[in-house]
Formats: structure tokens, sequence, C-alpha cells
């Protein structure tokens, strides 16, 4: 029982790792509708920005402002440049466009700091807890909890102020919104913006798991299943999903795993995902799909 | 010609359909039958139901209760394939166009039910399918001469005005020789001209072809003129029925929809 | 005249670690026996780079695209990667080119028989993983304390970490111990579950048949439930830097395989930072700490194993000649570095003696013992044979297969200016279809 | 059809117009030329009508006033839009709508995903008003519109088609423009409500000022409301005049509204003689 | 002036049903088939072959599978390399296990092996749409990439995971060398590609639009949304099929599970976004764009600054290149060079006027 739980919370933790990522991806469909390819790019761009400069000398949190406001420049730019062209044209466009634009910062990255894969402390002591019997990892829990703040500070922006609104009405039509007078460029602009945010707390996050190395782009990957059962559109259900997913993941895995020989972490997730959907096509909060004649 | 003398048994029938979202009846108990050759109108305010309605008729919609009778069968609920397949075409509300085809093949698209070749046929595009394939477009060049939209033939349909696409659709619809010709507002958003213009396509279809057909307008003169009968719909209930002067006539229909004015 | 070798390098992407600092090496070696010693017997090394990333395509494009380069064509390949080795065997098989896949690659080429051009130099994955067990055994105080003893094999899920389950499982029941396998789905960045069983199985020890940002995270999940560092040993791809660096303190203390050790006090690379990087001349690597690290290291030993390949097949065709790499093939098969020839090189400690033959394309076998210190890693162990027992018959069955499937005839006697031996019987029988 | 005319500017007031688009040229896909120098004027405090067939170039001309061209790969290559004295050719739409100019585009074009009180709120987005005053104006709309208000919390995708087409009507006039460029306001509305919205604009017109440049098919309607009109053939403006002006020319009467020296016709047998028979032989 | 259609009427539905009904269209077909069969092989080398021609019409191959379903059938997939594996893997078994194998009825077998694969993976697209059937599509993907490393018999247990692709035999003749390779891999493409483009001419094709473009109103006209949906998926699998096997004995005649990794997937929906979706001609045009302009950068990057760059800052800038060059295409077209390559020919109909 006790291997059990601590299989159950290891994999909410890992969970919530996941989510961290989805929510990248979240705010950016939510805006366009329309799936950033580049999401894990920008984790590791920021990643690799933030610890680099950490390594030549800077003070931690100088760093983290810095790589903040360089996410905030690049969230412009990407506006600027790769989306602005793309106005009213079809999502799978839009989409290559960020396949782009994860070429671009690829490089970019590794040429301004190299390919080198760095350690990053940030100052969490990954020592296990243990709670009769049950081995809890603080940088684990440190990472929920700032998960939480950030689901929270997200959610209410977006739900309470009229940018939230304004949001899924670009998602929907963008020359509607255009038509009464959204500036799609400056809500581009700031959600891209955002999501580069998002994408350095992940970043240093999952860097102090793993290290910050290319890899870090890999992180997309484990966001994609949460992204679907949680629903494309919905930040709490990138927090949902991440839960159901990590903890499903990790029961499998260990529980199913080894009739089949085992390493079903990477597949099951999406057989679940699917299987899910076949009962509710748009995920756990999702917009529905309209279709009607 | 006498027209209602070519008017036959009751082609298709309605019976107490119920259909709701959430809260909100569509409708609400509503029967009514279309006879063979006839026109019939449904009219009725915005958001009355009509063109639930149709697609109730046509399998989109699946009503809670109430059956419909077409052509002797009886059914609850169907696929809209399967309805397409017994011979009802239609047209849409909110144009329904395939937006990355041509014209030409929009319209060819209608007569999918008839072609016979296989896929693997159609690959070696030799023999059998190649003959198809020139049959059927002989057929569709008529619906394109009928309705008069030659010049526009390899056109990509997005690029068509409002009005068009309309015409567009319709020949699609006219491309499967439906029994019944479901049409949702074929006229809206056309000025007098092109509006006498699709009438007369409409007369012509059901003249010649002798297809029945069930229209939803909003232009009352267009009602009056080539309908043979008007059911009127209201907050999802049917509130009248009757031919056009009837309808017109009837003070719940004024009251409801018409407005002092007409 | 000069000596045209063809570098297919990567320095993007996920492997750009890898990549980077193992053509650092490489070229910085070629470079430094130019600068200091005029080249070979004055032949002029030269080389161009084409970038792979990795990927096996990519590797075939630049492959074909360098093969005809130079005075000769493209002397020895050496690709990095197993799945560009794959499929350059039969390409630079037809095209009579050497391929130098040293520790990755096909193991069962080892059998130069079969795989005339084809040389997993020094050691290949199952001869490391009986070296392994060796170490462990040692560690126990004796291979007969292995029994009872419970191992488990953590293992990238790929074709790559699957390899030596075959081997761990032959040696479990050879030596008595109990082996679990636990497959860790690629990339491997995330570990949870798979740590939370073996905390479980209370395993004595942990292989870490790891890759990429595997490594890391498996330390650090150790960590995260307890398994101490120094029970986990790894292979040569979990033994870089690069492997333990990101993983900060969760690193300290883990062990793991080499067939060189990292350090910069070797002759060799002296005369690199001398000749290569010294009065302001600029070597190939922008980072120069990264000198005398593991890939860094390989590189020189792959550059070192080139230059006496060309040396030795120079002996035989002709002093002072660009070779063809038809000859310079001959060079690798005959190559035979003693330690009198090592220390001749620079290299005491950094290369083991090495063999090559006909019948055997790896000519060395042996494995050192590294454990990371938080800082560098630091030799714990002389270097350990591996047991060919066990690995020399498995190959052998393995590439006889491989001449079935491909209607090979597994050379003998005299074979292109080598000694082969004879085909035993019962290899003759695999190879016919018996 | 209608016999050309010249191009004349037939300055309606003295005052300089709200509105002026000068001889503009648009090409679709670089390649698709669709207006050929359409000019056309809205004064101050005016409704404007642009009438003509399918595929004249209505749509475009508005789109290429409100800036929304560019979203169809289409552009402007000639001739200059001014507004307030102001060029706006290079503006974004966003800004224009600050400056007041709203426009509701043909085929409804609501937000399926918001509701239908979420879709008119989104109409206020330019502006910087309370929340009450907000309240109030959506209160507004709601008496325009009494079934949009049953419908408030439906998903506006879900709606009628008509229910759509109100919402894009109030959501227009949710931003409180100066000028509303309609674009077909009446299609698909029952007979009731387009008399209203016609109602409405007319009220909008008088009390508040607001300007209108309507695209209408409904010519009988639009030629009733308005005060003046272009007819727009091919891209071209083949004719304008006052609106009475206009309803009293007999083309435009058998062309546009259907009624012949005969009286008006029925839709049954009109024009038989144009019908074409090659179909059938 | 050269590109006009003035003067050339049809006088039937057949000869406006041709294939290319514009006669420089039809020369122009005929002369680049002339090039390929005739041109290259004269003047191309082992490189051309082995490294340009043959994994760019492999991939072409793979692209047009996958532009059947998501370009011409809106099912937008991730499994294109999944498909492509279950191809490669199950020729090799096809030609292992079964004596006498002949390799070209082993390839169309692999096809309609993963054309079975497909469909099973199909059946969700049923109720899951756009973005979530993609992500639903990586079950695919993932599950068979696992499969193939986990189950030895996929493999014939080499412990390696690596298969070796047998030689391909036509008559007793051994296709090997290169130009061999080249020229079955040009006839096999060729003829799918023909067979793909009058399929989409056709009431299949047409159908498989509709359901793309709006299905609601493809099912209200006679279109079963279910049998053309998986229709589509199994002519699209069999395509990758067909190009897994290809890849694998034409290429590089080894291969892992791990070839036919996502990014494969992932490379192959670039070839057909990039290049043109529902397009044939784009999804040429795509594989060209993704496969070989990197090799193209490389090469000029090292013609010009061999030598004075470091590599590794060459080759992220090629990186950086590539990721500009997508998006900078995008923005003069976002529906892909093969609606560039139209529009250039409208303009040369127009030509010496503007429009
Ligand atoms: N799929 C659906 N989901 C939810 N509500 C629906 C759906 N379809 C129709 N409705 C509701 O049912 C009512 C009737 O709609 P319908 O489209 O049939 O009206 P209509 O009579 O055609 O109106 P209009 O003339 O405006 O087109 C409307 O209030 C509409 O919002
Ligand atoms: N996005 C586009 N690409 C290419 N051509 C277009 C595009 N939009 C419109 N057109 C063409 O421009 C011409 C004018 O179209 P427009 O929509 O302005 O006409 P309209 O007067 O509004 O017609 P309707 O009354 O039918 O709405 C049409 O011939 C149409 O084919
Ligand atoms: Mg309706
Ligand atoms: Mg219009």
């Amino acid at each position: 029982m006790a291997f059990f739980i601590e299989v159950l919370i290891g994999g909410l933790l890992a969970g919530i790792m996941y989510s961290l990522v989805a929510l990248g991806f979240v705010l950016i469909y939510k805006a366009s509708g329309v799936f950033n390819f580049a999401q894990g790019a920008m984790v590791f761009f920021a990643a690799l920005t933030c610890v680099s400069l950490i390594e030549h000398g800077w003070n931690f949190w100088l760093a983290v402002g810095a790589t903040l406001a360089a996410m905030v420049l690049l969230g412009v730019i990407t506006e600027r440049v790769v989306l602005r062209p793309l106005v009213n044209q079809p999502p799978i466009s839009l989409f290559m466009a960020t396949i782009g634009l994860t070429f671009l910062l690829e490089g970019m990255a590794q040429l301004l700091w190299g390919a080198q894969p760095h350690g990053l402390d940030i100052g969490v002591q990954d020592v296990p807890l243990e709670v009769q019997g049950v081995l809890v990892s603080q940088l684990d829990l440190f990472a929920a909890a700032t998960a939480a703040v950030l689901v929270t500070a997200l959610g209410v922006f977006f739900s309470r102020t009229k940018v939230g609104r304004a949001l899924r009405a670009v998602a929907d039509d963008h020359q509607a919104a255009q038509s009464v007078g959204i500036p799609l460029h400056h809500i581009w602009a700031m959600v891209w913006a955002v999501a580069g945010v998002v994408a350095l707390v992940a970043g240093l996050l999952w860097g102090a798991r793993t290290g910050v190395q290319f890899a870090l782009t890999f992180t997309a990957l484990k966001a994609l299943p949460v992204l679907i059962l949680g629903g494309f559109e919905s930040i709490v259900g990138a927090i949902v999903g991440g839960l159901i997913i990590g903890a499903t993941e990790k029961l499998a895995e260990v529980y199913i795993g080894p009739y089949v020989g085992g390493g079903i972490e990477n597949w099951f997730p999406y057989v679940l995902a699917m299987v899910f959907l076949l009962v509710r096509p748009e995920g756990l909060f999702g917009e529905k799909r309209i279709e009607r004649v | 010609m006498n027209r209602q003398r070519r008017i036959g048994p009751p082609i298709l029938t309605v019976e107490d359909i119920c259909l709701s979202f959430g809260g909100v009846k569509a409708l609400d108990r509503v029967s009514f039958e279309v006879r063979e050759h006839e026109i019939l109108a449904i009219i009725g305010p915005n958001g009355a139901g009509k063109s639930s309605m149709l697609n109730v008729i046509n399998g989109v919609y699946h009503p809670q209760e109430g059956s419909v009778t077409f052509m002797g069968k009886k059914r609850h609920r169907m696929r809209p394939h399967e309805a397409a397949a017994q011979g009802i075409a239609r047209t849409f509300q909110n144009i329904a166009l395939f937006k990355g085809m041509s014209v030409l093949d929009n319209i060819m698209t209608g007569r999918n039910l008839k072609m016979k070749t296989s896929f693997l046929e159609q690959a070696l595009y030799w023999g059998r399918a190649r003959a198809e394939e020139i049959e059927h477009r002989r057929k569709v060049e008529e619906i394109i001469d009928f309705l008069e939209i030659e010049h526009i033939r390899k056109t990509p349909v997005g690029r068509l005005p409002y009005g068009l696409q309309k015409r567009v659709e319709l020949a699609r619809a006219l491309a499967a020789e439906p029994q019944l010709l479901l049409l949702d507002e074929p006229m809206a958003g056309m000025n007098v001209e092109e509006k006498q213009d699709m009438c007369r396509f409409v007369l012509d279809v059901n003249d010649e072809f002798g297809t029945t057909i069930v229209l939803i307008e909003h232009d009352m003169g267009v009602v009056m003129d080539i309908s043979d009968r008007v059911v009127v719909l209201d907050y999802g209930r049917k509130i009248a029925e009757g031919t056009p002067e009837e309808v017109r006539a009837h003070p719940a229909v004024i009251e409801a929809y018409l407005g002092v004015a007409h | 005249a000069e000596q045209f070798i063809p570098m297919l390098s990567y320095r993007v992407g996920p492997y750009a670690p890898g990549g980077s600092g193992f053509f650092g090496g490489y070229i910085d070696y070629l470079d430094m026996i130019n600068k200091r010693d005029g080249g070979v017997n004055g032949v002029k090394l030269t080389w161009e780079e084409c970038e792979t990333e990795y990927k096996n395509d990519r590797g075939v494009e630049c492959y074909e695209r360098l093969k005809g380069k130079g005075p000769t064509g493209g002397t020895v390949f050496t690709p990095l990667s197993t799945g560009i080795t794959y499929s350059l065997i039969e390409r630079a098989t037809t095209d009579k080119i050497p391929v130098i896949s040293m520790g990755y690659g096909r193991t069962d080429a080892s059998d130069g028989r079969i795989f005339p051009y084809i040389f997993p130099l020094v050691t290949n994955y199952w001869s490391q993983n009986t070296a392994k067990i060796k170490f462990i055994g040692m560690r126990e105080g004796g291979m007969d304390k292995l029994k009872g003893k419970k191992i488990v094999n953590l293992y990238h899920g790929s074709a790559y970490g699957k390899e030596t389950i075959p081997v761990l499982d032959l040696q479990a029941k050879k030596y008595g111990f109990e082996v679990k396998h636990i497959e860790v789905p690629h990339p491997g960045n995330e570990q949870q579950s798979q740590w939370l069983e073996i905390r479980r199985y209370k395993p004595d020890w942990v292989i870490l048949r790891g890759w990429g940002v595997m490594n890391p995270t498996a330390l650090k999940t150790a960590q995260k439930v307890g398994f101490p560092a120094d029970r986990i040993v790894g292979v040569w791809w979990s033994g870089a830097e690069e492997d333990v660096i990101p993983a900060g303190d969760a690193a300290k203390g883990f062990i793991s395989a080499a067939f060189h050790p990292s350090g910069r006090d070797f002759p060799v690379i002296q005369d690199i930072l001398k000749y290569v990087y010294g009065s302001g001349s600029r070597g190939n690597m922008t980072d120069q700490s990264r000198i005398g690290q593991q890939y860094y290291n390989r590189g020189v030993i792959q550059g070192i194993l080139t230059v006496e390949a060309i040396r030795t097949a120079q002996e035989k065709f002709g002093k002072g000649k660009s070779l063809t790499p038809e000859q310079v093939r001959w060079g690798i098969e005959n190559l035979n570095i003693d330690e009198k020839r090592i220390r001749q090189l620079g290299a005491f400690g950094l290369l083991q003696p090495l063999k090559v033959s006909c019948f055997d394309h790896e000519g060395g076998g042996a494995v050192k013992f590294q454990q990371w210190d938080g800082e560098r890693w630091k030799v714990i162990s002389d270097w350990i044979a591996s047991d060919q027992s066990i690995v020399r018959p498995m190959i052998e069955e393995s590439a006889a297969k491989y001449a079935k499937e491909k209607g090979i005839k597994p050379r003998e006697g005299i074979s292109l200016g080598s000694d082969c031996g004879h085909y035993s019987e019962n290899l003759k029988k695999i190879v016919s279809g018996g | 059809m209608v016999r050309s005319q010249p191009f004349v500017v037939t300055r309606t007031a003295k005052s300089p117009p709200l509105l002026a688009v000068n001889n503009i040229e648009v090409i679709y896909d670089h390649v698709i030329l669709v207006l050929k120098g359409v000019s056309l004027e809205v004064p101050e405090g005016k409704i404007v009508a642009l009438l003509g067939a399918n595929g004249a170039g209505k749509t475009t001309t508005l789109k290429a006033i409100s800036n929304l061209l560019r979203a169809e790969r289409g552009e402007v290559t000639r001739g200059s839009i001014v507004y307030k004295g102001r060029r706006v050719d290079a503006l974004s739409p966003a800004a224009l709508v600050k400056m007041g100019v709203v426009q509701v585009m043909e085929g409804r074009h609501v937000f399926g995903h918001l509701t239908v009180e979420e879709n008119l709120l989104t109409g206020a987005y330019t502006r910087r008003a309370s929340r009450t005053e907000i309240r109030r104006d959506l209160e507004l709309v709601y008496s325009y519109f009494p079934r949009l208000k049953e419908r408030r919390n439906a998903l506006a995708g879900f709606t009628s088609g008509g229910e759509q087409q109100m919402t894009a009507v109030g959501r227009a006039l949710m931003a409180r423009p100066t000028m509303i460029l309609l674009d077909e306001p009446s299609m698909g509305l029952a007979p009731q409500i387009v008399e209203e919205i016609y109602e409405i604009v007319k009220h909008l017109n008088q009390s508040e000022g607001v300007s209108f440049l309507l695209a209408e098919q409904n010519t009988n309607v639009a030629l009733r409301y308005a005060n003046y009109g272009y007819i727009l053939e091919n891209g071209r403006v083949v004719m304008d005049g006052e609106a009475r002006t206009l309803a009293d020319n007999e083309d435009v009467k058998e062309f546009y509204l259907g009624v012949s020296k005969r009286g008006r016709l029925s839709f049954r047998d009109v024009k038989h003689y144009r019908r074409r028979k090659r179909w059938l032989g | 002036m050269f590109y006009r259609e003035a003067g050339q009427f049809k006088t039937s539905y057949a000869a406006d049903q041709q294939i290319f009904p514009i006669r420089q269209d039809r020369v122009g077909m005929a002369l680049l088939l002339a090039i390929a069969y005739g041109v290259v092989p004269l003047i191309g080398n082992d490189y051309w072959f082995t490294a340009i021609m043959i994994p760019f019409l492999i991939l072409s191959l793979a692209a047009l599978g996958l532009n059947i379903l998501t370009g011409y059938a809106g099912q937008l997939s991730l499994g294109t390399a999944g498909f492509m594996a279950v191809g490669a893997f199950a020729a090799y078994n096809f030609i292992l296990r079964i004596p006498e194998m002949p390799f070209l009825l082993a390839f169309v077998l692999a096809g309609l092996t993963a054309a079975l694969v497909g469909i099973l993976f199909g059946l969700p697209s049923l109720r899951i749409k756009g973005f979530y059937l993609a992500v639903a599509t990586l079950a695919a993907q993932f599950f068979i990439e696992w499969a193939l490393i986990k189950f030895g018999w996929f493999t014939n247990y080499s412990p390696s995971g690596v298969i070796d692709a047998q030689t391909m035999t036509l008559f007793g003749f051994a296709l090997d060398t290169p130009l061999e390779k080249y020229l079955l891999t040009l006839t096999i493409v060729s003829v799918l590609a023909l067979a793909a483009k009058n399929l989409m001419r056709c009431e299949t094709g047409r159908a498989f639009m509709a359901i793309r473009d709006m299905d609601v109103a493809a099912e209200v006209i006679g279109i079963p949304m279910l049998k053309t949906k998986l229709l589509a998926f199994a002519i699209s699998s069999f395509y990758c099929g067909v190009a897994g096997a290809l890849y694998a004995y034409a290429y590089l005649g080894t291969v892992e599970p791990q070839a036919f990794d996502l990014n494969r997937s992932f490379q192959v929906l670039f070839m057909i976004i990039i290049g043109g979706m529902g397009s044939i001609l784009g999804s040429f045009l795509g594989a060209a764009f993704i496969t070989l302009l990197p090799i193209l950068l490389n090469v000029v990057a090292h013609a010009v600054f061999g030598g004075a760059v470091r590599t590794a800052i060459l080759s992220n800038l090629e990186l950086v290149i590539f990721g500009g060059l997508i998006i900078f295409f995008l923005a003069v077209e976002p529906h892909g060079l093969a609606r560039l390559w139209h529009i250039a020919k409208e303009k040369l109909r127009l030509w010496p006027f503007p429009y």
C-alpha cells in the first residue's frame, strides 16, 4: 500500500511538471487556436540563457530578471516577424511557422551559449522528505507550489479581465476580432511574452531536475497527452490533466508494465488520452467543437 | 399548366417532432406533411426552429421524440448519408460548400452517391472509372448550364461572391437528382434580380424534374409567389399551415412574424 | 602528399556535447601531428567536417559527399553514431573504405572475417559488460560472492539500450546473481516509477545503460529515492562529464566504465596544448576547459588510432605516400600498439594495448573504472580484461547469422593481406543455413 | 445593364465628408483585380447605401475601408481613404475602431465559443468605459433585440442564423461608433426584424448622429432609409445619387426593386424569356 | 507568353478531364520524366543517386501519403513514421519468412500491412478532430516504435534491433547499384504518384476533400464519414508503408525502429505544410525543401566559410537560417510552395499585363 501511495504521489508530482510545460501551450492555443510547436524550444532557450548568465557570474535573480526580459522581447519579436504576416491564415500555417521558430530558437540558443549541458541549483535541497515511510521530493513539492501560484495568477488574469475574453475571441475568428477593434498584434505579443515567462519557469524547474541541456526541448512531448486530456484551451485542464497523466502513467508502468516488458510510459498516456477523447472529444475542460449547419 | 393537378400524395410526414438543446426547445411537437411535387415554405421568426426542422428531416439532428416518414419508410434516427441515399438533398443557411475545391468539383461531389467504381479502378483511371467520370461530368455540365454558372466552373468556391456560392450549393444539391430538396434560405443576400433568377431555378427544378421542395425563406414576396403551401413556426411550435393567402391572413402569423406592415 | 580524413561530425542538437568534444579531440590530434611532426612521414593530414545532426540519413549524405574527396578519397570514417555506422556497413564494404566505430556500432563486427571493413576498435558493448560484472565481483570480494546478489539493468528504451540484455542474462546464470531489466523510455527525463521500483527491489547494484538526459536524471532520481550513487555503475555513454555535471551533487560517487580515463596529464595532451593551442594559435575547442575530458580524450584516442593505422600501412605500402582507403584498412587490421609504443605516443594510461587482426577487429577489450568526485573523474581500477569466453562465441554466432542473411562468404586463410585463420565447422553450419 | 455614367462627385453638403474613398483599386492574391477605381463619400450624419449585384465589390469596398483586406491577402494598390480628414489606409483595424469606425461583417462572424453576451462585450473592447456604462449599453442592445436577451448565455455558435446576425450588429453597437460599416445587415432576418434593424439605424443616425455606410441587397429597404446611394457594378461605381432619385430610376426599379412599368412582378412568372433551354436538348 | 492556354479549346469532357489539361503542363511533365529517366542516370553519380535523389523520392512518397490523409482528407496525423516503420519491418519479415518471396510483392504486402494498422489507428478519427487527432495519432507513433523495439520477432532477434535489408532481385537480377536503386525508386514513386493524382481527381479524392472542408455537409450529400476517413487512413498508410520499405531497401539498407521516430513524422508533416496541403506537386516540393535545403545550406556554408568560421557556429547558423526560411516562405505564401508555383503560373498567364 505504501508503495502504491509512493508511486501515486510521485506520479502526481511528476504530472505537475508536465502541467508546467502544458501551460505554455494552453496560453498560445487559447489566443490563436494554434499549437505552438516551439514551446519546448522556448523552455530550452529560457533555461539555457538563464543558467549561462549565472555561470558568467551574474547573481541568480539578476539572471532570472534578464532572461525574463529576453523572453518578453522574444514574444514581441515573434509576433512582429512570425505571426503578423499570418493573420487569418489557416491554423496549420501558423503551426508550421512555429516549427520554423523552433529551428531558429534551437540554433540561436546553441549559437549564443554553446551545446554543453549545465547543472542548475535553484536553492532547493533535493533530499527526500520521509512522511510515514513514503518519500516525497522537496524539489517536486516546490515545483507544485510554483505551478499552483502560476495557475492561479494566470487563471485570474484571463477570467477576470477583458483580455481573457478577447483572447478567446481571437482564437475563434481573427478577422472578426479585428473588426471589433481587438488589437490582435498586442494580444498576441502579450500572450507570447507570457508564454515565454511560463517557459522560463518550466525551464528552471525542469533544469533543476535534469540539468539544463538540449533535452529540455523534449519536455514538450510530455505535455502533449496532458493537453489533450485537459483540453487545449483550459488552464485548469492543464493542471488536472497533468495530475491524471502523471499518476496513471506511473501506476501503469509499475503495475501493467511488467506484463508487457515495461517501458510503456511513452505510449500509455497517449492511449489513455485517446480513449478518453472517444468519450469527450474536446478533453476534460476544452471548448466544445461547434458543428452547425 | 395547372400546378395543383400535379401535386400528389404525401411523400414526407413528420410527426410530433420534439427537439431540445439543453434548456432550449428548438422544436415542440411539430407535425406536417409534404406532398409530392409541391413547394412547401417554412417561415417563422429567427430562432423559431426552421433550420432545425430541416436538420431533423435529413438526419443531422436526432429528435428526442417523434418520427419522420419518407417515401413510406418510417424512422426515428438515421445518419445524414442514409438520408441522402434515400433521395434527400439540401442547401444550408450558412453556406456549406467545400472551400478548398473548385465549383466543378463541388458539384461533382453531389454525384458521389451515383458513382459505382472502386477506388482501385479510379487510381488507374482507366476503362470504367474514366467512362464514369466523364459520364457524370456530362450530367454536371447540364446542371451548370441550367444554373448559368459556366463561367466560374473552375474557380475555387472560396473566391466567389456570396450569391454565386448559393447557386453553386443549389447545383450541388441538384446533382444528386433528389426526390426531396431542402433549401435553407436560398435567396438570402441577393438582390431582386438575383432572387428572380433563383426563383426561376427553383420553379424549373420543381416543374421539370418533379422534385419536391421544402424551402425556408424570409422574403415574403418570394414565399407568397412560389410556394404551394406554407408552414409557420414560432418558438418551436407550428402556429399555422395553409396556402400562402391563408397564412398571410392568419392573425397569429401577423403577430409573430410579419408585423403590421404587411 | 596529403591524406584526407573525412569527419562525420555533429555539433547541434541533443548529442552535440559528445560530437563537439570527440571531434575536437580528434581534429586537435591530427593538427598536432601536422604541426609537431609535419604529418605522417611527411604526409600532411587534411580533413573536412560534415554535419550529420546524429541522423542516419544526413550521415549517409555526408559519407557520399566526402568519400571521394582528397587525392585518394576519404581514408577512414568515424561517425560516432551506431545508427550511421550500421548504414555505412554495406556502403563502405562496397566502396572499400574502412569504418572505425570505437566503443559503439555493430558489436559482432568484431569478427573481421565477415566484416572486413568495419572496426569496432578497443572494446565493444558486450566486452564492456563482462568487465563490469568482473568489477562488481571485485567490489563484492570475489566472483563467487556474486551469488544471490541482485543487479538492476536500467536501460535506455532503444535498440542500443537493449543490446546487453542477453549477455547479462548469460552472466547471471553463470555467476548465480539475479538480474532485473528495467526500461526507461526515451528520452528518459522522467524516471520516477523506475526508481521507485528499484527502491522496492532493493538491488545491490544498478547498471546504468543510459544516454543523454537519461543519465543525470537517473542520478537525480536515485538521490530522490535514497539510492547511493556509488552503487550505480554506468557505461561509457553514461560516464562523461556532460552526464554528471547536470546532476550536481547527486552524481558524487557515481562509478562508470571507460575505455580510457579523463585528464590532461598525458604527454600527448600536453603536446596538443603546446603545439595546437600554444603561442596564441587556435585549436578546435572553443571551450578549452573541456580539453582532457572524456569525449575529448576519446577523440584523441581516435586520432592516435587513425594515425597509427596510416603509419602501419605506410610501412607496407610506401612511406610518404598518400594511401588509398583500402591500404589504410590493411593498416588498421594490422595495428599492433604495445605498451612500448603507447609510451612513445605519450598515451600511457590513456590507451590500452591493442592488437587487431582479421579474426579480431576489437583488438583490446579491457575497461577501466572511474568515479566522479564532484569535480572530476578519478580512475579507480586498472585495465580490467573482458571475459572473451562469453563474448566471443556470441559475436561469432551473430556475425555468422549476418553472413548467412547477406550471403557473405567469410574470409579464410590469407585474405586482403591478413591471415584470417580457419572458420570453425560450427559457424560454417550457421552460415550455410544448417 | 445600367447605363454607364462618368463618375461625378455630387457634393451633398458644403462641409468635407466624414469618409471619402478616392479612386481605390483592390487586388486579391496579387492577381485578381476586383475594385477598379471606386470613389465614394459618406457625409457626416448621413446614411449611405452601397448597392450592387453579387460580386460587384461591396464587401471588398467595406473591407478596404476598415483595413480588413490584408487578412484576406488583398491590398489597396491605388487611391486613398480619408476619414475625418486623415488618411487611414495604413492604420490597423483596431486603431480605426478606436477612431470610431466599426464594421459589421458579412456572414455574421460571431465568436462561436463565446456566449452571446460575451460576444456583445467584446464589442466594447476598445472603450475605456466603466462597468456600469457598459452594462447600460448592453441593456440597450437587449432592448433592441429582446431575442438576444433570452439567448444571452447560449454559445453564439449554437444560435440560429438570425440570432447570430443580431449578435453581430449588437456587438458593433457596443463600440459606440461614430460610423458603422454595415455589410448586409438584413440578410437572414425575419421581415419584422429587418424593419427593426433599420429603425435602429435610423434612430442611431438621428438621435446620436452616427453615420452609416451600408452594403445591402435588400434595395427596397435600403433606399427607404438611406440618404444617398451608390450602385456598384464589376468593381466600378456606375451610378450614384440621392436615395429618392435612385428609387425612381427606371433601371433601378426594374433590376433592384423588381418593379416594372406594369407594376410589381411576381417571382413566379418573371423573365422566363431569359431562360435558355439548351440543357434540355 | 509561354504559359498561355489561349487557343487550346477542349472539345470533349474527356479532354477536359485529362490529368494535365493544359498543353504546357503536359510537355513539362514529359520533359521532367525524360530528365529523371534519361538525363539524371547519365550525368548523376553515386552521391547524387544515394544521397540526394533516392531519399528525396522516398520522402516525397511518404509526404504524398500523408498529404492524402492530411492535405486531402483533412485528418491531421503524426503517426507517419510509425506507418513507415510498419512498412519497412513488414517487408523485411515477408521476405525473411516466406521463401521465394519477390520483393515487389513484399512491398505491396508491406503497404497493405501498414494500411491495416493505419485503419486501426484511424478509428478514433471518427470522433476526434484537428490537433486533438494529431496528438492521438501520436499513440500510434509511440506504440509502434515501442513494439518494434520490444518484441524481438520483428527484428529477427537482432540484438541491436537493426535489420539488414535483403538484396532486391528482379528476375534473378540483383538491384544493388545506386543507379538501379534510383531507377527502382523513381519508378515506384512515379507510378504511385500517378495513382494518387488519379485518385484525387476522381470521386475518392472529392469525397476526401469534402470531408476535410466540411464533414457535416459531406455527410448530408451522402458521403459516409467513417468509411471515407478509414479509406483515407488506409491509402495514406499504404503509401507510407511502401515509402518505409523503400527507405529500408533502396536507401539505407539497414534500419532500426528509431529511424522512424517522432522526428521523422514531424519531418514529413513539415514537408506537406511547406509544400502545400492537398497538392501532389506540393508533396514533392516540400520534400525537396525539407530534405535538400539543409544539405544545400551545409554545402554552401562550407564552400563560403569553410575553415574561417568554426563548424559549430556554422551548423547552428544553418539551423537558424533554415528556420528563418520556413517562416519567410510561409509569410510569402501561407498555403505552401505549390500555391506559390500556381500563382506564378497565373502571373505568367497574364504576362506582360500585371492582372
Ligand atoms: N446544435 C444546437 N445546439 C444548441 N442550440 C441550438 C442548436 N441548433 C439550434 N439551436 C437553437 O435552436 C433554436 C432554433 O434554431 P434554428 O436554427 O432552427 O432557427 P431558425 O428558425 O432557422 O432561425 P433563423 O431564421 O434565424 O435561421 C435557436 O434558438 C438555436 O439557438
Ligand atoms: N479572398 C478573395 N480572393 C479572391 N477573390 C476574391 C476574394 N474575395 C472576393 N473576391 C472576388 O472579389 C469580387 C467582389 O467580391 P465582394 O465580396 O466584394 O462582392 P459583393 O459585392 O460583396 O458581393 P455579395 O453581394 O455577393 O456579397 C468577387 O468577384 C469575388 O470573386
Ligand atoms: Mg435558420
Ligand atoms: Mg458582400
